[in-house]
């Protein structure tokens, strides 16, 4: 063993705890992070594209109705105790998750549409859907080791952190944790891909931003993520450290309240009438600098986002034409609401031809530093174009409230987007509407017969450059409605130590990221740089040993000298 | 040769950015096995004459003049040679015996530490049996020893500082205001046992009080002290029935005799207020509330002069007029 | 006549009869109970006040289904009406068992053990440090009280007691980890085993404890100082230099003990607020304790374990409480019962 | 043998109804640190007339300023009462502020009894606004009363502060303090204790004149029995919560009866005193009264034999002689006394 | 008798009395050369923050139009560097004082008042509602402060007002103790039965007696408080319950901190902020220990 990156040993730093490493239930994306070292999944998107490629599934085959899909498993595989690693452990995953509500609790989502899950024989897997699913080869569920999981009693209150080495079947197995520190991971040597190219992975927690990076610096750590702007930057020029501005897998931006309705029609909340002119929300985004965003918020480690889907996802990504772009335009916004009635009254807010002033409530996450800053912006630029803006910096808890209750005019939101958009997408269909007020499953009261008929049409379609046209379609229909609007796709700020780490592979190769992969490739990739000079830097033994010297020759000093002071000043 | 002796003693507190002449001259004399009684209004420097003896007054004091212990200067003393006169060669039985013992340390021990202090034949076990003798020497039974100050009563504390006064066989005790806090009989146990104590063992002892009647009561000799300085000495009787200086007639007539019917319905009083020690002006102190004052009284500062056999008294008017001028 | 023989009352010695020792302490059990029970209804009411669905929270930013959402309320007992919860909630409470976390799915009580030790360490080795530290310098600085070394002592003392505790804390991270030698967080390095660990988890603690010292100490001097300064009038110190005592004994056996008794006390009645006072500390220094897991616990909001940290706090403080008066009579004879 | 010199009012006013007296008056506390009662004050019987000064002493502990503090309502009586003009106190809080309008209270420690926060002129006042409010002419009472009770010129103390003042002036203006509503009578608890011996006598002086100015009735709670001899009419003894003896000061102090009354007198001080009869043991503890005579513990007179000679040795050990009536006369509390009162005066004195 | 023609009013006499008192005070006062120096400093910024409107212009703190580049180290047009969006830190701190010196003061006042009255009426009245008021300080003591504040913090909704109630309830218990000793003390005093005696009720005793002789206590307890209430106020920021929407101090240090400045380099960010509360606090408590000992009787002159 060792510590810091040298030799066999790779230390990363997480800034998230674990909170199980039960992948029936783990939620915190470190939890998963971990878990898709140690836990096979059906198929893997690439490293390369994000391509579904076989993992444990060599290949697959869906029937014309798109309701069965038979996955070959591939041959030999087993458990890192030593058992067989067949279809039969895929088909128990599957079938626990959609019997026992306490293992759906992580990934439930993904059997929803499950009828059945069968393994006719060990190297064939049978799922039969009640309607088709567009995300059966991003099925982002480890599966697990029947003959370990069948024993545990309640899958719910299971942590899975007792018996280590954990039964795997990943590139690593899980070795070691002292909870709310570390995580220690052991090289699979016989992994199927190949051997991981260092033997021990460690994962440390770090509560603090800084902490962590002076860690890096230090060579404590190898890698870290979740920089800050200004971190990255600091560290961009540093030798041996190389610092990875991935793509974001995320946009942020936020929505417009256009009238919480029910499914069945039912009004609610209290979102400014103004707000269902689409004038007004397409002028509040000619109000918005996203360039200024990007420059000021994110120190230049962002893109300025108008499709939906982040750019990263090349074949989903939409960008509007020039005709239809609402880029930064205070001036057109401004023409916009004049020509709309929207007089501008003597405070300098407009009012609507109804007489309501423009005044709007935009509640901001106060937890996310790059919200908080974007909404301040914000508050200014409408204020430019006649748009008062409050804003209310509350916390995530309270902004659900909101939400679900349709009192806010803006509200700040973003989404982590899968390989497959599937998910984002469909949480602007009108059946993401609340039945009855108060509960909500999407982050706007958005709801379009025409985006509805284009999902329908995605879902089903399993080819797909014709499935990517009608994903544009639906963004070029959000973008104009200005209802849920993105603003940027944020980077993932990374670093490494290059002078410890060689070969380390991003996803998708280009701007891709390292952290949290869809996939274990940046871990199983990554090789030991074969180090110059072994050493250097005082061990803790030796550090602790010399300071116990220095204080207590300082003390042993300052104390004779006091004595002596002492002795003299008794002469009262 | 006198246990204590002091020559123009003078003490000055720094207070406030000015000096307080607290003691202006003071010439006391205590011969061997002799009680001298030290009285005088609040604030008139007993104390701190007191304090002076053993050099304990606080730093911000300023002392002058010579306070000789059996022939010794204490107050150019080497540092160790006073700490070893300190207890041994003279001892104090302060005023509040409340918080005069540390509350926190049993009595025994504490009556025990000057014993281990100074004498180094002593060892603990040894000094305990001597703390239970003294004890005992005062009236009190060997338990009280264990006990802590607050779980005694006032006279019984009085009686420990009395036990602890006397653990180091010093020649000369000063006790300061022994009895001011207690009740009259316990006042009287106190002063019988200091009484007894000083007759057995030949010690010197200078006692202070603002009570006239106790020190007549209690010592051969005293002294008046008004604002610093003495005004009146000699033998304790005389002073206290026919004082010369007017202060300490004033001070014996404010103690009535019960039965005198002259003091029936006539309670007898000093006008006026307590002398500023700051303030000095020129002439005798005691001039603003002096029924008899002169016009002379108004420039002559008078020093002791004598006023009769063994006696003297700081007063203008106990002189033929003509010596003044 | 015959000579005073006081006949004293016998001098109670020390303790007093063990049925007054089971009444006094019977007194002070009831107490705290009462403020524990206080403090049960208090946590309860304040955070089901919290705004927010705690489901929700707990899924923020996931993709979920309703049932899921129905499937964790039920699992939290969060469908239930407030007065069953209420109840459920004191029963579980008797039990020891504070409710589940939602972020860890684990018992809060589980997780309270776990970081127990790590903040009793930091803490308890701050405060015992900043104690003795504060005390030290306390005494030098009341005995030599206006001299040069009161005054840098107190000064420095003020100083570093007016700091923001984080502040310090970052700032000692920017001059002395990384560069300085010192780790800049955690408790140990993971894969340090056998008699290295304990060098190694004392490397650690190095800046942590460091800032809690920096921090805590000003308080303990200026108690001891002040402390200090009003025995040092008093008369049986001058008692004591009379009996011919040296100043280094007549302070070391007469004044601070006697100063020491109110400090001791307050040494108690802190530590119970240090622990919760490590909150900061352990959440720059990424220490793995019970502060870092409150922090933990208030970003989400992870209801039950604020709410369960919140009752271990005061039970501490409580408990601590508690001490302070048992020891109490136990230093001063006055106070005995 | 009685000379009375300076007694403003004419005769020892025993037959005028008592402008303040205690009727069979106890007072029990609660002993600290739990467990049993104190009695502070037990069945004590005591009345001041019109114009009388009467002395109130006893050794430390005897209850005489519980007694005090329960005659102005300070302390409410568990048993018996006090009445204010033949008329029992109420005390609802109306009751009392108009009672506290009439009698008034000099307290014992004139260095704690001023608020340092007010100055002179507030401390005076402050009688004046609690009963009647701001009055227009408040500024020339809080004068007369200053001037009465020797602060002259009056302004020149009103800004003045507590620790401006000497304690003889302090004493002063809390006299002038109780002098300012013009009372009917005032309850002094020991008012020259903690005064130098120079001082003090001005100020009983004061006590005198004001008396002989103002016909005021006074009791003079004291430990000192020269204060009685110096201003008394009337004198009573307390010893462990009871009046032990009372009557005029010159027979109870010249002539005592009680053994107790004789041994306080015979350690005074005094140059003359001839040997000192002193108590041995320490003040006695009103959590535990002994059964029968409550001093025959420390009774000299018992212990020296001339109780068993007189036969009334096993009464004293068991018999209380019961409180001390209300009366005008010389009475005391003693079982020896009551054989021997008949007897002319044997030894002491 | 009273034939001074010339008698001062009552209320003039009282007006001298006050002059007086308060002369004395600052008298005293003036002998703690720290308390001056702290005075001098809470002066500074107390002037700081009310002149704040006119040091720093509207557009100074603009995110959108600030008027310098991002990061810049300390220079002539920004003495102490920028933040993430150009805007100088000087201005900021100029600024977040006025946050976090009226958070202090707020804060202060709530618990301060809160305290005094608890504490006056818990230790003047003996019976049963003393009792249960010194036990409802009580349990409110052993509530971590800490804790409890953030607690607060979450629970209530977050702005300005919040932190003040959040820390002003939290830090009132510590006072009414005090208050409640101090008030045990004064009433044991001679002169508060003798005020009794003279047919003085409740409410006299507690107002003309109590509170006076309380009230420096409280005085000094107050300027101790606003110092731990600033502290107090840059926590709660650090923990991510501050207001994010105003320019604090505390707002400030997290904002450095959310920005990783400690690990960046920029040491300008991070400072500024915590030196400026460093310097408040420590102002407010050398001024609350020279008024402590200012009012010390031990150090009065005169007997
Ligand atoms: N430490 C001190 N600093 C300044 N002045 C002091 C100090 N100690 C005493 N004094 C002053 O010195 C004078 C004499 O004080 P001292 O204590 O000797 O008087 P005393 O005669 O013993 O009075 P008492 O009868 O009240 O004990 C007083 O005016 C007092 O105020
Ligand atoms: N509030 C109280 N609770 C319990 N005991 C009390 C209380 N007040 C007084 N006592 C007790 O009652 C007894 C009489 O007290 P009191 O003050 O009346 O005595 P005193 O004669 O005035 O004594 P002194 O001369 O010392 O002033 C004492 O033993 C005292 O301890
Ligand atoms: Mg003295
Ligand atoms: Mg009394
Ligand atoms: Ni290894």
């Amino acid at each position: 063993a060792g510590t810091g990156g040298t030799g066999d040993t790779l230390t990363i730093a997480m800034s998230q705890p674990i909170d199980s490493f039960n992948p029936f239930t783990a939620q915190l994306a470190s939890s998963t992070a971990v878990l898709r070292l140690v836990y096979p999944t059906l198929t893997v998107p690439a490293a390369e594209d994000n391509t579904p490629t076989g993992e444990l599934a060599e290949s697959w085959r869906t029937s014309d109705d798109g309701l069965t899909w038979t996955f070959t498993i591939r041959e030999g595989l087993t458990w890192s105790d030593g058992e067989a690693l067949d279809a039969e452990d895929a088909a128990w995953t599957f079938t626990t998750m959609m019997e026992d509500p306490g293992a759906a609790t992580a990934n439930g989502n993904f059997v929803a549409n499950f009828e059945s899950v069968r393994a006719p024989d060990p190297g064939t897997l049978v799922i039969e859907l009640s309607k088709p699913q567009a995300t059966m080869l991003a099925l982002d569920v480890p599966i697990v080791p029947e003959h370990v999981w069948s024993e545990v009693g309640d899958i719910a209150a299971f942590d899975n952190d007792r018996d280590l080495p954990v039964v795997g079947a990943g590139p690593f197995t899980l070795a070691a944790y002292e909870p709310n520190q570390s995580v220690t991971l052991d090289a699979d040597e016989d992994f199927w891909r190949g051997a991981p190219g260092f033997d021990h992975l460690v994962l440390r927690y770090f509560t603090d931003q800084d902490a962590m990076v002076e860690a890096l610096r230090g060579g404590e750590v190898s890698f870290v993520h979740n920089l800050t702007p200004a971190q990255a930057e600091s560290l961009e020029g540093e030798p041996g450290i190389t610092v990875n501005a991935a793509d974001g897998k995320r946009f942020t931006g936020f929505t417009v309240n256009p009238g919480a309705r029910t499914r069945d029609g039912e009004e609610f909340g209290d979102g400014h009438p103004a707000l269902r002119d689409r004038t007004v929300r397409q002028a509040v985004m000619l109000a918005i600098d996203k360039e200024a965003l990007v420059e000021r918020v994110y120190g230049g480690y962002a893109t300025v986002a108008e499709g939906y889907i982040p750019a990263r996802y090349e074949d989903y990504h939409w960008r509007p034409a020039d005709g239809e772009r609402l880029g930064h335009d205070p001036e057109r916004a401004r023409e916009m609401l004049d020509e709309a009635g929207y007089e501008e009254g003597a405070d300098g807010v407009r009012v609507s031809p109804d007489g309501d002033p423009l005044r709007f409530r935009m509640a901001v996450h106060n937890d996310r530093p790059d919200y908080v800053q974007t909404g301040r912006s914000m508050e200014e630029w409408l204020a430019e174009v006649g748009i008062a803006v409050e804003g209310d910096y509350i916390d995530s808890g309270q902004i659900g409230d909101r939400l679900n209750a349709g009192e806010y005019d803006l509200i700040f939101t973003g989404w982590t987007v899968n390989p497959d958009p599937d998910y984002v997408l469909g949480i602007h269909t009108c059946d993401a509407l609340p039945e009855e007020p108060g509960s909500m499953r999407g982050d706007a009261y958005f709801c379009d017969e025409e985006y509805d008929e284009y999902y329908a049409a995605q879902l089903a379609e399993y080819d797909p450059a014709a499935r990517a046209d009608i994903v544009a379609d639906m963004q070029r229909l959000l973008y104009t409605e200005a209802v849920v609007n993105v603003l940027v796709y944020a980077d993932m700020l990374e670093a490494y130590r290059s002078d410890q780490i060689s070969d380390i592979r991003t996803q998708p190769a280009r701007g891709g990221n390292l952290w949290a992969q869809d996939g274990y490739w940046s871990w199983w990739s990554a090789r030991p740089r074969e180090a110059e000079t072994e050493g250097g830097g005082l061990s803790p033994a030796v550090a602790v040993g010399a300071v116990a010297a220095v204080v207590l020759v300082g003390g042993l000093v300052l104390l004779l000298v006091l004595r002596r002071r002492g002795t003299e000043d008794e002469r009262e | 040769m006198n246990h204590l002796e002091t020559r123009g003693l003078t003490v000055a507190y720094r207070a406030g950015g000015r000096e307080v002449p607290a003691v202006r001259g003071v010439d006391l004399a205590i011969p061997p096995g002799g009680t001298l009684g030290l009285a005088g209004e609040s604030g008139c420097g007993k104390s701190t004459v007191a304090l002076a003896v053993l050099r304990l007054l606080p730093a911000t004091a300023r002392v002058g003049g010579s306070v000789l212990l059996a022939g010794e200067d204490v107050l150019t003393m080497a540092w160790g040679r006073l700490r070893a006169v300190r207890w041994a060669g003279a001892s104090i039985v302060f005023q509040g015996a409340m918080h005069s013992l540390n509350a926190v340390r049993r009595v025994g021990d504490q009556i025990a530490e000057p014993v281990l202090l100074h004498e180094s034949a002593e060892t603990p076990a040894s000094a305990a049996r001597r703390a239970a003798d003294l004890l005992e020497r005062v009236g009190l039974p060997p338990r009280t020893a264990a006990a802590y100050p607050h779980e005694l009563s006032g006279g019984q504390r009085q009686r420990v500082m009395i036990a602890m006064a006397l653990a180091c066989g010093p020649r000369l005790v000063i006790a300061d205001e022994p009895t001011t806090a207690l009740d009259v009989m316990v006042q009287a146990q106190i002063l019988r046992l200091l009484k007894d104590l000083v007759a057995r063992n030949g010690i010197a002892m200078m006692m202070i009080s603002h009570d006239l009647s106790v020190l007549a009561d209690a010592c051969d000799r005293l002294a008046v002290m008004y604002a610093g300085r003495i005004v009146e000495e000699g033998p304790a009787r005389q002073v206290f029935a026919d004082a010369r200086h007017p202060y300490a007639a004033a001070l014996g007539a404010a103690f009535p005799v019960v039965g005198d019917p002259a003091s029936r319905y006539a309670p007898r009083g000093l006008a006026g207020d307590p002398p500023d020690p700051a303030g000095s002006g020129t002439g005798c102190s005691f001039r603003p509330r002096c029924a008899v004052a002169e016009d002379r009284c108004a420039y002559v500062d008078p020093a002791l002069w004598r006023a009769g056999p063994d006696r003297s008294a700081a007063c203008v008017r106990v002189l033929p007029s003509e010596e003044v001028l | 006549m015959s000579a005073p023989s006081a006949a004293p009352a016998a001098p109670d010695r020390g303790r007093g009869s063990p049925r007054r020792i089971a009444v006094y302490l019977a007194g002070r059990l009831l107490g705290a109970a009462a403020s524990m029970a206080a403090v049960t209804v208090t946590a309860f009411f304040l955070f089901r006040v919290l705004p927010g669905d705690p489901v929700r929270t707990m899924t923020q930013g996931r993709a979920v289904t309703e049932a899921q959402l129905d499937e964790l309320r039920r699992q939290y007992g969060l469908d239930k009406p407030l007065g069953e919860q209420f109840l459920d909630y004191c029963s579980g409470l008797l039990r020891l068992d504070l409710g589940v976390s939602y972020q860890y799915r684990a018992p809060v009580t589980e997780l309270i053990a776990e970081r127990l030790w790590p903040t009793v360490l930091l803490a308890g080795t701050g405060t015992l440090l900043a104690a003795v530290l504060g005390l030290w310098l306390g005494t030098r600085a009341a005995w030599r009280r206006g001299r040069v070394v009161d005054q840098v002592n107190t000064g420095l003392a003020l100083t570093l007691w007016s700091v923001p505790t984080f502040w310090l804390g970052l700032l000692l991270i920017v001059v002395f980890a990384g560069t300085g030698g010192f780790p800049t967080g955690g408790m140990a390095t993971p894969g340090v085993r056998g008699p290295a660990a304990a060098l190694d988890v004392a490397h650690h603690m190095v800046l942590p404890v460091a800032t809690m010292v920096a921090v805590v100490y000003a308080q303990y001097l200026m108690i001891m100082r002040s402390s200090l300064l009003t025995e040092m009038g008093s008369d049986y110190l001058v008692t004591a230099r009379a009996k011919g005592l040296r100043d280094a004994l007549v302070l070391r056996r007469h004044a601070v003990p006697n100063a020491l008794l109110p400090t001791v006390t307050l040494v108690f009645l802190n530590l119970g607020q240090v622990v919760a006072g490590a909150i900061l500390v352990e959440t720059v220094f990424s220490w793995p304790g019970l502060g870092q897991l409150f922090y933990q616990g208030l970003r989400l909001p992870d209801l039950p374990l604020v709410q369960g940290l919140f009752v271990f706090f005061s039970a501490g403080v409580i408990l601590m409480n508690l001490l302070a008066d048992l020891v109490y009579p136990l230093l001063d004879p006055r106070v005995r019962v | 043998m009685t000379t009375r010199t300076g007694s403003a009012v004419d005769g020892p006013a025993a037959t005028a109804p008592a402008v303040l007296a205690a009727r069979g008056v106890s007072v029990r506390f609660a002993a600290r640190g739990g467990g049993g009662v104190v009695r502070a004050v037990d069945d004590v019987d005591l009345r001041v007339g019109p114009g009388e000064i009467v002395a109130l002493v006893g050794e430390s502990g005897c209850g005489k300023s519980t007694l005090a503090r329960t005659l102005l309502g300070l302390e409410r009586p568990s048993g018996g009462s006090v009445l204010f003009k033949g008329e029992p106190l109420g005390y609802r809080a109306r009751e009392l502020k108009a009672y506290r309008r009439r009698v008034q209270l000099v307290p014992q420690d004139p260095g704690g009894s001023l608020d340092p926060r007010h100055s002179v002129y507030e401390a005076v006042a402050e009688g004046l606004r609690v009963h009647h409010g701001t009055l227009p002419d408040e500024a020339v009472r809080v004068e007369r009363a200053l001037s009465r009770a020797g602060l002259r010129p009056p302004e020149r103390f009103f800004l003045r502060y507590p620790h401006e003042l000497s304690g003889g002036q302090r004493q002063r203006v809390v006299i002038a303090g109780a002098l300012v509503l013009e009372p009917e009578a005032v309850v002094a608890d020991e008012p020259v204790a903690s005064l130098d011996a120079s001082v003090r006598g001005e100020i009983l002086a004061l006590l005198l004149r004001l008396r002989a100015e103002l016909g005021l009735s006074a009791l003079v709670v004291t430990h000192d029995l020269g204060l009685a001899w110096n201003i008394a009419d009337r004198v009573a003894v307390m010893y462990l919560g009871r009046v032990v003896e009372a009557g005029p000061v010159e027979e109870v102090l010249t002539a005592p009866r009680h053994p107790y009354t004789r041994a306080l007198l015979s350690v005074l001080p005094d140059a003359s005193a001839a040997t000192p009869t002193i108590l041995t043991g320490e003040p006695p503890d009103p959590a535990r009264v002994p059964p029968g005579c409550r001093f025959h513990p420390r009774c000299p007179v018992l212990a020296s034999g001339a109780a068993a000679e007189a036969g009334v040795a096993h009464r004293c050990g068991a018999e209380d002689p019961g409180p001390l009536p209300e009366a005008p006369g010389h009475g005391a509390a003693c079982h020896y006394a009551a054989v021997t009162a008949e007897r002319p005066e044997a030894g002491n004195r | 008798m009273s034939g001074t023609p010339a008698r001062p009013s009552p209320r003039a006499l009282a007006r001298q009395r006050r002059r007086l008192a308060l002369s004395g005070f600052w008298r005293r006062y003036r002998r703690h050369r720290a308390g001056l120096l702290g005075l001098a400093g809470l002066v500074l910024f107390v002037l700081l923050a009310l002149a704040a409107p006119l040091l720093v212009a509207p557009g100074d703190l603009s995110v959108t139009r600030a008027p310098h580049d991002a990061y810049q180290p300390p220079a002539p047009a920004h003495p102490l560097g920028t933040d993430n969006f150009g805007r100088s830190l000087l201005d900021l701190v100029v600024w977040g004082s006025r946050v976090s010196l009226t958070v202090g003061f707020l804060a202060t006042l709530v618990s301060v008042g809160l305290g005094t009255l608890v504490g006056i009426t818990a230790g003047h009245y003996r019976g049963v509602a003393g009792a249960v008021l010194m036990r409802v300080t009580d349990w409110f003591l052993v509530l971590p402060t800490l804790v409890l504040a953030v607690a607060l913090a979450t629970v209530l909704s977050r702005s300005t007002l919040t932190i003040v109630i959040a820390i002003g309830i939290t830090a009132w218990p510590t006072t009414a103790r005090l208050v409640r000793a101090q008030t045990l003390a004064v009433e044991a005093r001679p002169y508060i039965e003798r005020s009794r005696a003279l047919g003085g009720g409740h409410t006299h005793i507690m107002l003309r007696h109590v509170l006076p002789n309380v009230l420096p206590l409280v005085l000094a307890q107050t300027t101790l408080l606003v110092a731990s209430s600033i502290i107090a106020e840059s926590t709660l920021a650090f923990l991510g319950l501050g207001d994010p929407g105003t320019v604090s101090w505390g707002g400030t240090l997290q904002d450095a901190r959310r920005a990783g400045a400690v690990s960046s380099g920029v040491w300008w960010y991070l400072l500024p902020p915590g030196a400026a509360i460093a310097l408040v606090a420590l102002s407010f408590t050398l001024c609350g220990r020279a008024v402590e000992g200012a009012l010390d009787p031990r150090s009065r002159e005169g007997r």
